[in-house]
């Protein structure tokens, strides 16, 4: 098991394979194709490419605010693509890249950025919560899914995630406490994207790392290069399998960085050197996996360039539909605050619609 | 039918749903092995096993937290908070989330959870152990929120709750968990959530109360009576969506009105009720619409306690004032 | 006298009152390097050293109960939350200790502290940054709230809350944050906390409100102006305490009220001020006092968010139907 | 230094003297004289017979609800003690011995749990915050005063105490994550009395012990045989000179049990054993530190009969006093929620007053 090795306080970082693309433990290296490695790339592509498509649509004052999560694909691919079909995913909010892998749209995405609540609104049978804007409130919720599998007998699996600043909440350590203290069947996974907003990891905490986290819980924890697609996959299958067979929860520590900024409305050259983010450029975890696959042979510089910019299509015609959707329906803002509507927002609703209509006459 | 106290009926109802339905889970601080600080969970541990009832670690944000989790997940928590005035680290999660995640996925996502727990004062307690959160719950859309005045109510209103597919606020006034004894019907029943109750009907003056207070307000009804003052007194049983029709009703009829609650005065529940009235029969008041209601302070340790709460005398007191306006 | 908008004039303020007193510390989410989200802080970690002026862990809690150590130990602290929907974890702090520790030690250890945040919404923002609290804090003795319209009374009563020895909640309308400038002297003056301010005297009826919505009402008001009805603005400035006499007397020259507020209608700030207005005017109402308010909905996200805010119109014909009654 | 023998991961508990009163680490004996303990001794003596007395009270309906602290007093006798003159306490609810050792009245004390506000009222100079109920929120309260003492430029100390259910609150990892972040000289004493009123400390936690979650924020921390008045005594002053000196907070994880009830409205009977209650007993750290003191020769069973009864009498003579003071000033419920009293308080106030005026003639 890899928690013996890559556990809290060994001091040591799961890398599978290294910066160069070349891998460095061979033993370690999950069993899956080389083909099913490049759907895993794709997926990194896609999220790459449809990160990029929002912040191009950003500037042009198409979309709203928008997250970007450039650098973290396979913080969010890897643990996405090592989950089983009935498990649940409960994201913080900068998890493009475990979205779309687990089957939520991108219209459904885009409407969320677009300022649509229905972009919290999944196609049946996506187990996976929407966007948690406070910090640290949705490691509750995967803690209380897990239970509840639990409790039903269910061997469905919940994998959640939070940042490096959530890691700072009451929230995060009540949520491993009680995941503990119940064996539930959950595996956190912290992005250390480095920074929240403009507090560096150190700032955060003086723990040298997140994962030692994990022994306040007294659950397993494992330190992952949250760069390298093998190694977070590697890491996540090994904590929900443990998970499943009712061997409780497990944090991991993804270590990668957040190359771009907090949101559309941050400048990150206020708080951080252009050199920092220099140094993590070459570290991105597509180059890396790019280059494995290239050097496999199953993956080409033009392929990839064919594929981006397909991908940069699809996204800006997916991005078309949600604008051509429009506004909601106004009666959306009142109908769903209860199964039923109540008396008095019934009588709001219906008075402001008199006044809209006697606006228009 | 058997004789039951507020408490003893709420661990009967607790007991009938948990006994109906596989998916309704009990859990909170002490509840499971102990059967709660005022018993509300007794026995059900027992009964259903560790894993439907059970004890939490001293977390309320995660505790309402993972009821949220829970409920998505196909069950129905019913999660105990020791006291009301341990619940506000909970409120994050009770704004945030209990009360939006409905409309935040535009239905997709409900959560049928209750969140229990004692609410007010009176009982000579330490500090924090006496809150009234009426106003605070009330004023979060997406919330329903009821307050019991009897061992019958709390059955048929906790059951309602529990099969509710939206989250409710059971607030329970612990001062008469023990107060007195009811016949409760063994059977199932429900009492719908979002009506207020006539307790009496009456010519002069509409009194709206809840919880506790109520029986005050019965109280001072009396003394009343003798002077030949006829009160409709409503009780209110859900705090959030009001029963508005009812009050309002009576309101017509009487022409004047008084709100009797434990919470502080300012930003109070009864200032809300005073504005309902206002909008919905204004041109039928005869007097100021009127509140008796805690003062604007913290709530006196034990000593001083007994001035903060409103007995049948300064309850009668303060409507015979509103009826010889 | 320089041009000022309300963030400006807040880090002017700021910048004031930690040169003038070494006890005044200002920290929160990203305040020190980065100088806030909103920029309220900046330059100040460079001018008074990262001792004064700091970041902090992401902890709401910690963030306002470090704060009140602080105070206990001879500091000012000015806490800054990022976005009111974020307070909500602190909520317990707030309620169980900022709020009482006067009470709680008879006098004894006293709180001067500052917490402040971004308030309110109609800034086309992601869900939780819209929120409008009035209510919850008004409703909880031993505190004072208070809601700035114009960067110069925001400059006065910024610098009366650091200097009260008091807890003071300072919520900022970031919709106004860069709406407009405005002449705000260089010089100390402070503004007193309780009092509200008649913007426009008028004889027709009184409208009161505050933060970001005073400036639609004053827009309401030209139009209304036209149309012969002469409104009484008063702009409420504090949440708590209220300046009731203002209001009164205010009420009982013009005989109408109207209440303008962007938090949810239901137990919101709307139905305190229509109370008092029943206390205190009740015979000389000629309309039922109103309240024109939010929806009782989860705000919408941007997309909807029109909906929710009253604009110039809509406060406009609410008020005309009032006088008109 | 102790934490590197004891520190939260090393399995070790440090206890000087053993069950049966005698040293077993000599050279970590602090350097007090015989009379030093004797006093210290004569501390938890004077907190246990308070207590007892309390109790008696209670049952005779005189008290209110009381919230004993039989079994605990070395852990709270052993840090007082320890501090130094100017260092600020912050308690949790249960620290009467913590409390009379740093110049708090035995009635106010008193006062509190006979239901008087002025129990939270110490006398002047007293470095003392009054009880907090909401179980975690103190220690947030003790990182403040001791940032406040560091930007100060002062090196006063602030020692906070909680209980093993309060370590499971968010408030708990928080407060510890900002003392490290602050490198704030406040040491955290956990009374890991082994119960929240009925829950276990195995289900509190998954943790083997809670001293581990100083690891959460990167901070030293220790476990302490809390019934050992000599260890608690070292292993706090040890802190606290750290403390003064610049090495920011400490986690200590006072192992000891509480003998009584939560309060006078639980019945321990429900939920453990008596044989668990049976094996604690003869660890209690009085009866250690008296066989101590009579094995050294300074102290008897006749003087400490005596003694105990002298502070029994005591105790009760402080109640008397409680009892003769009667109900608060009304006005005292309405004078302290802010500087000056508002207008819209005045007027209830004075209507009530009136009110009750009216009833009386
Ligand atoms: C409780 C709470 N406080 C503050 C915020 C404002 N905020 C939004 S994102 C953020 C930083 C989050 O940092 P981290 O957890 O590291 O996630 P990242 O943004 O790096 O993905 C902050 C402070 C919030 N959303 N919730
Ligand atoms: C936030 C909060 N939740 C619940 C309670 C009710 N309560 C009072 S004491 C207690 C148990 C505390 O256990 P522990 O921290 O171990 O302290 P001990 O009582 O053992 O001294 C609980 C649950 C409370 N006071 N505060
Ligand atoms: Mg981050
Ligand atoms: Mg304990």
């Amino acid at each position: 098991m890899l928690i013996q090795e890559y556990g809290p306080l060994k001091g040591q970082m799961l890398q599978i394979m290294d910066e160069n693309g070349v891998i460095q433990k061979p033993h370690l290296v999950p069993e899956l194709s080389d083909q099913e490695w490049l759907e895993l790339y794709k997926a990194m592509l896609l999220t790459r490419s449809a990160d990029n498509k929002a912040l191009q649509l950003q500037r042009q004052g198409r979309m709203l605010t928008y997250a970007p999560n450039t650098g973290q694909e396979a913080a969010q691919v890897g643990p996405a693509a090592a989950m089983g079909k009935q498990d649940w995913l409960v994201p913080a909010f900068r998890e493009l890249g475990a979205w779309l892998h687990r089957g939520v749209d991108l219209k459904t995405v885009y409407l969320y950025w677009y300022g649509n609540e229905y972009g919290s609104h999944f196609a049946e049978g996506v187990k996976v919560l929407p966007i948690a804007v406070p910090i640290g409130t949705q490691v509750h919720h995967a803690v209380g899914i897990a239970m509840a599998s639990s409790i039903k007998g269910e061997d469905d699996v919940t994998v959640t995630y939070i940042g490096d600043g959530g890691t700072s909440t009451g929230d995060f350590s009540e949520a491993l406490n009680f995941a503990g203290v119940f064996n539930a069947p959950v595996v956190f996974i912290v992005q250390n994207n480095q920074y929240a907003i403009s507090v560096s990891r150190q700032k955060q905490t003086k723990a040298e790392t997140l994962v030692q986290k994990a022994v306040a819980a007294g659950i397993p924890g494992i330190l992952v290069d949250g760069n390298d697609l093998f190694a977070m996959y590697a890491a996540a299958k090994d904590a929900i399998d443990r998970a499943r067979l009712g061997g409780g929860p497990t944090l991991i520590e993804a270590y990668t960085y957040r190359l771009g900024a907090h949101t559309t409305s941050d400048d990150p050259t206020k708080y951080r050197e252009d050199s920092e983010v220099a140094e993590w450029q070459p570290k991105d975890p597509l180059l890396r996996m790019k280059a494995y696959l290239i050097n496999k042979g199953v993956w080409s510089e033009e392929q990839d360039a064919a594929l981006s910019d397909e991908y940069g299509e699809y996204a800006l015609a997916v991005f078309r539909e949600v604008e051509e959707e429009g506004d909601p329906q106004l009666e959306d803002l009142f109908k769903y605050n209860f199964r039923e509507m109540p008396a008095h927002l019934r009588e709001q609703y219906e008075q402001y619609v008199q006044y809209l209509e006697g606006k228009v006459k | 039918m058997a004789l039951m106290n507020l408490i003893t009926a709420i661990n009967h109802t607790l007991d009938l749903a948990m006994a109906q339905d596989e998916s309704v889970v009990v859990f909170g601080e002490d509840v499971g092995l102990e059967g709660g600080v005022f018993r509300a969970t007794v026995g059900l541990q027992e009964k259903y096993g560790q894993q439907r009832c059970f004890d939490t670690p001293l977390a309320e944000s995660a505790i309402v937290g993972s009821a949220i989790g829970m409920a998505v997940n196909g069950l129905r928590p019913v999660a105990e908070i020791q006291f009301s005035g341990f619940v506000y680290p909970a409120f994050n999660q009770i704004i945030s989330h209990v009360a939006r995640m409905r409309n935040r996925t535009r239905g997709q996502r409900t959560l049928p959870l209750v969140i229990r727990m004692p609410h007010g004062g009176g009982i000579r307690a330490l500090e924090h152990h006496s809150e009234s959160l009426d106003t605070f719950f009330g004023h979060i859309p997406g919330l329903k929120v009821v307050v019991p005045s009897t061992p019958y109510d709390a059955k048929g209103l906790l059951l309602a709750a529990i099969r509710d597919d939206d989250p409710v606020m059971f607030l329970e006034p612990s001062k008469i968990y023990r107060a007195f004894r009811q016949e409760v019907p063994e059977e199932d029943y429900t009492i719908p959530i979002g009506k207020a109750k006539v307790l009496k009907p009456g010519t002069d003056l509409t009194v709206v109360s809840w919880g506790a207070y109520i029986h005050e307000v019965l109280k001072a009804e009396q003394i009343l009576q003798e002077e030949g003052i006829d009160l409709e007194i409503i009780d209110l049983r859900t705090i959030s969506p009001i029963d508005r029709d009812t009050i309002i009703e009576s309101v017509q009829k009487t022409g004047r009105f008084v709100v009797v609650h434990e919470a502080a005065r300012s930003f109070g529940p009864g200032a809300e009720l005073i504005t309902l009235v206002n909008e919905g029969a204004f041109l039928h008041l005869e007097a100021p619409p009127t509140r008796l209601a805690g003062f604007d302070i913290t709530i006196p340790l034990p000593r001083g306690e007994h001035h903060y709460f409103l007995d049948a005398q300064r309850i009668a007191n303060g409507i015979r004032q509103v009826a010889h306006f």
